[in-house]
């Protein structure tokens, strides 16, 4: 174990999964520059900076995925990738399917988002549902450093396309990740916070606003089990359907927009897979729908917060 | 060249374009008798494709589109398996999940083919970086039309494979036309080659209907990737003088533009000069018309006869 | 009234709106061939081929749509959006907020999708929960050929961005369209039966699924409403909470893959405001999640069926 | 041009320079404060800015990007407004839902500022389309980077204004970075402006450190737009010597180039220009500056004590 940031855990995979295998490559606008020492391990065949042009950046990886490699790219911001999304939709996540199942494409796409740095929605842009709500792709969105340094790990070795996206707040706070062989399993949900009264279900850095609120709520007598996604494609639905027909309450919770967001899938899937368990009704707590502002305070206020988890949890348990 | 290589080169060159013809014709039969789906013939450009492929070596890989047709029998594709695609069944190369439009046969270097128009521009970059690092001298064909040469990713395919010395044969297909729009109506120049100066890369465009003069330029566009693993855009200048997709009655065509390109057919024209030449004789050529006859006739029974994918297909070949 | 098809009705809609206001304008690859009597009444200025690239044909219609011009564009078929999401979703959904409400982007952009051509999931990809996920938008996608002409008039007359989805299993379907003003407001949904037992909550060509549903179970006694939900952004919450509220149980309906679909947003938001009316959990019926196949029967397979709505409404009213 | 009227012109040139310089020096100053968030300048790239705007006419239009200080300023937009939003206030000219990387000021033409590099091209062609169809003679200023010029959009935007007419000025300030990447990392030639000629369109590169000439440069273009209603591409060739962002250590560049470029500083070289020259004297040069301070001052306490945007303003401006 040290103690380390996301942003250095990330470093940490992507070394030891260039070293492992020596397919991985890894390039983006600024990739050998931020990673010089990548660049000094690996040479300047595998880690590349690229001209400033997101489509043939993702598209460069699925062809390269296809033919061998095993590529890491780095579109920057969640935004950016609206250029990308050919490539990586219509490309990496169909060309398996449509071709009877003659190609894969392991490849990851990193992409920075969430509040945090304050320049608004064309950098900051909760996208993932789009991906999850895509056929053929696996999405990616870890809450901790040892989560980032596994499921990145995981992901590098998985042979479908990955999007991973880096909650742009997580990215330089510590914690404790372990060294060396630390793989987290794509599409198993993390219970960080076990509990009986309610289960508070989200991922990325609503997940920290969740165990605040779980928190403060156990000072009130209600018990919430906190479950964190990690994996938003394949949904880990049996972990969260369990943790509800347990406590009999959901409250879903994450910093995108509200429709047709993740916690709209996670929401109907429990209201269709675990009804009968359900006293009451299962709530969203979302970003609103509108574009993020840039402005300190309109941006923070955008997030939701542990304030409000406890209110609805207050609200739901009946106290 | 001697004339008895001569003969065999000019033989198969004129095979390939006859095969791909009597493929596409049958196709577009069937879908105007109810027989089978739509499809996009490339009726007209057949040298592009023949003469192209066969300077290509069976280590070189191919990108295509939705005109793909061509490509896949010139680099040996069995018409049996490709017909049975068209028609969505079981025994195609995709297993009838690609159906006409996205055939790729990855045993014969056909990889990726993608309907979306700029998908084999952007995805060809990453093949070429593949066959690069692995030391390989292979080279990678991009076919694309004049239609993609507009998207974005053409300008970001080439910068890209220019600035890394990938080797990619970019081979714009000119045919005048983008669907339903003359080529006309979407860009100032008439050629597309000359782009290539803007990437530091070299361009040359040739008669797309001389399959020979297409053979020819493809041989030295790919010598040159070799021997520099640089790119290389090579325009084909050619006309589709059938309908974009089957259906199409061509209404929107400009009838004396048509033909005027029609009188300039590749197969026709290379049937003349070699009977001119006395390369061939008449009786070797309607040889190989009636054994392509055979072949397709062979191939549509195959297809016809060829079960639909079974219903658990639809969920497989999602994820590896 | 006269009988025509969607294909028709549309286009009588673009020849009323550019009638009525000189600001709208058409454009797309190979709109000035396929509306070649557009062009011979406004001329080709005002209805335009362009060169083969979504991404400016999006852009422009933004750019235009700021500086006083109402563009109606045509990206063909929904899975070439992926070329034009930037300006859609960063400029035209984005810079309205982002400047301080400075900009307003009346534009509408057309695109097919859906089962019924056989070509595969490049072209036939049902992903308007893309849009409905990104603020700033709105979203449409009819069902029969009046709401073809009602919604487009519309949306061309609506000051927002508005994508347009067209079902192509029903633009050559011909039906019962108002002459001349007919317009149908967004964000309200239609009732095309009303019934009190079950909900049917759908859109585009599912809706006749759903109604040929519910034609099936009357004969067995059950009472089944079909809720068109007709735009997708803004949703009419009001009008299937009410109708849940009613009946008490859900069936939510469409094509598109059902992980994050639209039908998660439908599903969440019952599971949330009428729970207490719920005497079911609410079902989803949905394309699977992959990619559409081509191959006829695989194709139809996709599709969710009269047959599989009668199943499962038979099994959520427990008869 | 007269004295007395070269005189006004060079003065207006050399301070809508120092306004930039110090207007962005204070930002980058409050950044390291503390007292804002980071933000893009465009220090060492002054000329390009001042130099084009400089030369368009009040009807005429500006998009731009995250590096758009100079183009606003050298517009006459409001410092306070300008700072007031680099800080997410009220009073910014987007009322702080911008910050720093997308202001738009409609009233004075700068409009749909977008941050994403190539939105500035995805635009500019529409509102070109507008101007074209409502019969102005106004001319639309593009500006965008090296960068900008590798996104495929590039490529799309080009083409159609050249095919359909369009009255765009593209302005490529070509200052050797896109963030953390040298330019020669992303494209083998040295200059934009040859790719103009891919689309039929002229293009130019001009020194972009020297205002004069840049100035000059964008006369003549925008007259040729006027006068032909077809686009231009003009490439001023210059060097970005702070940081892609503030903060911004600089440790990835090179020293010695960052040294050449910062020897050929617009404003020192100007300055050094007009004295020698005798068109303006070192106390107006000096009053100038004094008068530029006084204003940056007063702006930087105008949106410090400006109130941030109140809670319900998270959800207006959404829908028209
Ligand atoms: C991104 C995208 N846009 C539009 C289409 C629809 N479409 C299919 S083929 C075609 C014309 C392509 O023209 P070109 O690239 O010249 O190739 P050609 O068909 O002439 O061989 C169009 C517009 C598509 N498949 N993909
Ligand atoms: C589409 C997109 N990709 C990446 C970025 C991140 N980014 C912001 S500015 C910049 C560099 C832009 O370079 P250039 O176009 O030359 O403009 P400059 O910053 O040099 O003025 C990058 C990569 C972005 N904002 N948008
Ligand atoms: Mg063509
Ligand atoms: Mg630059």
């Amino acid at each position: 174990m040290s103690t380390i940031t996301a942003h250095e855990a990330i470093g940490q995979a992507l070394a030891e999964e260039m070293r492992r295998d020596s397919t991985v490559i890894a390039f983006g606008e600024g990739v050998a520059t931020k990673r010089h020492e990548l660049v000094e391990e690996f040479g300047r065949a595998r880690v590349r900076n690229t001209p400033l042009a997101e489509g043939i950046i993702a598209g460069t990886a699925a062809g390269a995925a296809a033919t061998g490699l095993r590529p890491v790219i780095d579109l920057l911001f969640a935004p950016f990738i609206c250029f990308a999304m050919d490539e990586i939709v219509n490309s990496a996540g169909k060309l398996r399917y449509m071709s009877g199942g003659q190609f894969s494409f392991p490849m990851v796409t990193l992409a920075m988002t969430g509040a945090g740095w304050g320049v608004g929605a064309q950098h900051n842009h909760n996208n993932e549902a789009w991906f999850v709500h895509s056929p053929g792709l696996k999405v990616v969105m870890p809450s901790n450093p040892a989560d980032f340094k596994g499921l990145l790990k995981a992901s590098i070795r998985d042979d479908n396309p990955v999007v991973f996206f880096l909650d742009i707040g997580l990215l330089y706070v510590p914690g404790e990740v372990p060294e060396g062989e630390h793989v987290v399993p794509l599409g198993k949900a993390a219970i960080p916070r076990e509990g009986s009264d309610v289960t508070l279900i989200s991922y990325g850095k609503t997940v920290h606003a969740c165990l605040a609120a779980a928190k403060t709520l156990e000072g009130e007598g209600i018990s919430a089990e906190v479950v964190d996604l990690r994996t938003l494609k394949p949904l880990d639905e049996e972990a969260f359907l369990a943790s509800v027909r347990k406590t009999g309450r959901a409250v879903v919770v994450h910093e995108a927009s509200r429709t047709c967001g993740v916690g709209a899938e996670v929401a109907a899937t429990i209201a269709e897979k675990s009804f009968a368990s359900l006293a009451g009704p299962v709530v969203r707590i979302a970003g609103p729908d509108v574009p993020a502002p840039s402005s300190y305070p309109l941006e923070q206020a955008f997030v939701p917060s542990a304030a409000q988890i406890v209110t609805s949890v207050r609200g739901l348990v009946g106290k | 060249m001697d004339m008895e290589s001569r003969r065999e080169s000019a033989r198969a060159l004129f095979q390939s374009m006859v095969l791909i013809r009597a493929f596409e014709e049958r196709a577009a039969a069937a879908q105007a008798e109810g027989k089978a789906p739509g499809t996009c013939t490339s009726v007209g450009q057949e040298a592009s494709a023949a003469g192209v492929v066969k300077a290509l070596s069976s280590n070189d890989l191919i990108l295509t589109n939705h005109r793909s047709a061509g490509h896949l029998l010139a680099r040996g594709a069995d018409p049996g398996r490709m017909m049975a695609e068209v028609l969505g069944k079981a025994t195609g190369y995709c297993k009838g999940k690609s159906g006409t439009l996205h055939i790729s046969v990855k045993e014969l270097g056909v990889i990726l083919t993608s309907t979306i128009v700029g998908g084999e521009l952007s995805l060809a970059t990453g093949v070429g970086l593949s066959v690069s690092m692995q030391g390989s001298d292979a080279v990678v064909a991009c076919f694309f039309g004049d239609g993609a040469a507009c998207e974005g990713i053409f300008h970001e395919s080439l910068n890209l494979a220019s600035l890394w010395n990938l080797p990619v044969l970019y081979v714009c297909e000119n045919n005048q036309w983008q669907a339903f729009v003359h080529r006309k109506e979407t860009m100032l120049a008439d050629h597309i080659s000359p782009r290539a100066a803007s990437y530091g890369m070299d361009g040359v465009t040739v008669d797309g209907n001389d399959v020979e003069a297409v053979n020819e330029a493809a041989r030295v566009a790919i010598a040159k990737i070799r021997e520099t693993r640089k790119p290389f855009l090579l325009e084909t200048y050619t006309y589709r003088t059938r309908g974009h997709y089957e259906p199409d009655d061509q209404t929107y065509v400009d009838p004396e533009e048509l033909a005027s390109w029609k009188a300039r057919d590749p197969i026709a024209s290379y049937k003349k000069k070699l009977l001119a030449a006395g390369t061939v004789s008449e009786a070797d050529l309607a040889a190989i018309q009636r054994e392509v006859e055979t072949t397709i006739d062979g191939a549509f029974l195959f297809a016809s006869e060829s079960p639909y994918p079974a219903a658990e297909e639809l969920l497989t070949d999602v994820y590896a």
